[in-house]
């Protein structure tokens, strides 16, 4: 599953991407989140207000019940602030 | 219909030009340009503070998909001759050209309406993230709740 | 804030630098262009009638005094940083500039929402009219009661 | 009193404006749209259809009960249709 990160939750995380290979019980966003914040004190800390974050799988913005499968491309991300 | 991310300039006349060249029924070219203020919005009570520059992340792949949807919706909503999203990135400095949204129909209030609307729903829905540098250091821009309110208008019920 | 009637074509790029040129204070730049469109509208259920050319007469003097007036009440109603009414006279041809209205404010919604307030009331208070030469002649063109109804929307209650 | 004509009005009357003295009995935009009314074919068609007429004294648009005096410019046009 390749992750990417943007704005705030790439700095605090300190990357902008990465493949990773969660256990067999992710499979949901929801899912994904609670196991990336056991990742370390990074990830702990960009993913303590997960009201703050958004997540696109696949390049469509998905709810926390949206599934994740191995070769997703997911992404995240806080609020959009362009325009 | 055209979108485009870019860290350039662009030039409204030159764009608008290219865009109406030889469509002669055009009736109206409704336009937004958003540009780098100077200042931060202050809270209730608090004063401003000067903004030096800013940076524009966005999520390449993502952007494009989002801003040919909306742009796509916009056409389904209106009757338009042409619609162009331009969305700049990188570092800009205040007073620079960030976002331009045209719209183009035989009738004005297509067009008006339809900048209005592409604009609301870029904000909202367009994955890019700005960061602003003040003399305090760099701080990524909170998401404004006024701009769900504004994109919630366009929501159909 | 600014107008001008003339006969010169003009250019939205450079009246729109011109106007926000130094004033980082401006968040947003809704403008709108009106062009001569190569058909009549039809009534209902009748064909389009191509249009060769078109001539714009108005009333030098309160010309200038209502598109002032209409300014300041957008002035009055939206906190605004500049604003442009510029609109042309004498003979124009299809796809060419009729009229340009640029509103800069510190919110997009106060430029977009003044621009669309001023070229509503602009169709409707200022002392223009159009003639549209077609094949079969000349003819004054009938203002439209669907003007009136988008002017309307702006009458405070 | 000064009379201006523009659009079909201008092209139906004849002239693009003119000066005009009016009996004392001619207080009103009203009362002036009607003695034009008897100055000649040209006035009598076009002020037919007086719902199409617009008035604006010294530059500014005037009900039909608006008084009119001697030093006033009177403009008689037909709805706007600029922008």
């Amino acid at each position: 599953m390749k992750l990417l990160y943007f704005a705030w939750l790439r700095t605090r995380i300190g990357r902008a991407e990465e493949e990773v290979d969660p256990p067999a019980d992710v499979a949901t966003v929801e899912d994904l989140l609670r196991w990336l914040q056991g990742r370390g004190a990074g990830y702990a800390e960009a993913l303590a207000r997960p009201d703050l974050v958004r997540v696109a799988v696949n390049q469509e913005f998905a709810a926390r019940d949206a599934p994740v499968a191995s070769n997703d491309e997911v992404a995240l991300f806080p609020p959009v602030t362009g325009g | 219909m055209a979108i485009r991310v870019q860290e350039e300039d662009f030039d409204i006349g030159a764009e608008i030009k290219a865009l109406t060249l030889g469509r002669t029924e055009i009736g109206g070219v409704a336009s937004f340009i958003g540009l780098v203020r100077d200042f931060v919005d202050p809270g209730a009570g608090q004063e401003s503070t000067a903004i030096r520059g800013m940076t524009l992340e966005h999520y390449p792949g993502m952007t494009e998909k989002m801003l040919s949807r909306i742009e796509d919706e916009a056409n389904r909503r209106w009757p338009l001759d042409a619609t162009l999203i331009i969305h700049r990135v990188g570092a800009l400095a205040p007073g620079d050209n960030i976002v331009l949204v045209v719209c183009a129909a035989a009738h004005r209030e297509d067009a008006l309406q339809a900048c209005s609307f592409l604009i609301d729903w870029l904000k909202t829905q367009a994955p890019f993230w700005k960061s602003e540098r003040t003399a305090t250091g760099e701080k990524w821009v909170k998401a404004k709740q006024s701009d769900d309110v504004l994109a919630a208008r366009w929501e159909k019920t």
